[in-house]
């Protein structure tokens, strides 16, 4: 396990893992809030997967950063809007080198009950993959 | 109308015009999209879309002095 | 943040809260799996609900034990053969009593993408709903 | 067929009825529902399923001796 504490380049995006250490201290924002019953995760991590007999050992990532924070606040504010009864959505992705079966993509999201937390985790997720200007590059 | 802007290449767009970034000059989007395949013809096999000033373009638009126009290939996060 | 191990009264019900502490350690199993790209994260907590002008302070959970384990067991073996990417499946409820603002279930399923993790976490948290026999009682 | 069954009472049902624990004696599972009902009228405004020796029962069923039945308020997990 990485104890070192990653660096923020912004709200949004990490300079390389989404590492343990931070994801458990993400996952302690809000809990003073005892109005959100629900909390919906999404990790996303590198897979080791074989792409023409060649091994992934990691995914360099980049981004349009300000474009990136742009489109995440975007999403963020839709999301809060769409799902009344959400009270917190997280993103946070990562910038740089991230070894396979290290994270990559942390999405957070609290609300009253199982539903809206539940749906609005999942509609996040498609949006970031959709409108976050963000690219892979595979190392082997 | 028209102008020196500057032109921002991310990801496989990066790779293909050997660069991250350079000015053009161009009256519009259109013209300036003909003159990035014109001279990285690479460029023409990626399906990019363009952002003007750190907005997705859903036209064609006409650009002006010192506008920031971003290559962006297909997202890739998560 | 509780720093006490709770205890496990089997692999599906734990007496007490189901603390940071122990969802850290959960969300490291399966760390060594390269091929899960997708984790999807669902936590229930008790809410400081108002009932009738009072302030629920706690919630005691009591359950059926041995038909909760048969029960669950079936949960994971219809999720995992449903979802073919799906790759491991956690449900974990605690018994006893648990605080508001403090968690009571924690499910994570790990597949190779998104969409099966995140289908698969959502219809395991509606069978746990809908079929572990487990109760509660408000305390104020 | 029929005789001596334990039963047991969850949640709402176990404040309906005073107790966790009880034995019958009881033919099949309609006869033990109305004995149950008579007995701990409270439990009628319960809308209460049953189980069989740990698995939900989805029609009544005759009792043999030995039986686990346990009485099931409406779950209330997550």
């Amino acid at each position: 396990m990485n104890h070192t504490r990653p660096f923020m380049k912004n709200r949004y995006l990490v300079g390389g893992p989404i590492t343990p250490l931070l994801i458990s201290e993400l996952m302690t924002l809000g809990n003073d809030d005892t109005g959100a019953g629900a909390v919906s995760i999404f990790i996303g991590k590198v897979r080791g997967d074989e792409i023409e007999g060649k091994r992934v050992t990691a995914i360099e990532y980049s981004a349009y950063e300000e474009m990136a924070v742009r489109e995440a606040d975007g999403i963020v504010n839709t999301v809060r809007s769409a799902f009344s009864d959400v009270r917190s959505v997280l993103i946070l992705h990562s910038m740089g080198v991230v070894r396979a079966g290290e994270a990559s993509l942390f999405i957070m999201v609290t609300a009253g009950r199982r539903d809206q937390a539940s749906r609005a985790c999942r509609h996040t997720l498609e949006m970031v993959k959709e409108k976050l200007p963000i690219w892979k590059k595979e190392l082997f | 109308m028209g102008g020196l802007v500057r032109v921002l290449f991310f990801g496989a767009a990066a790779e293909a015009a050997g660069r991250t970034e350079e000015s053009f000059t161009a009256q519009d989007t259109a013209a300036l999209r003909r003159q990035l395949t014109e001279k990285y013809p690479a460029l023409a096999g990626i399906p990019f879309r363009m952002a003007l000033n750190k907005t997705l373009l859903k036209e064609e638009s006409v650009l002006k002095i010192n506008d920031i126009i971003a290559v962006l290939p297909p997202f890739q996060g998560g």
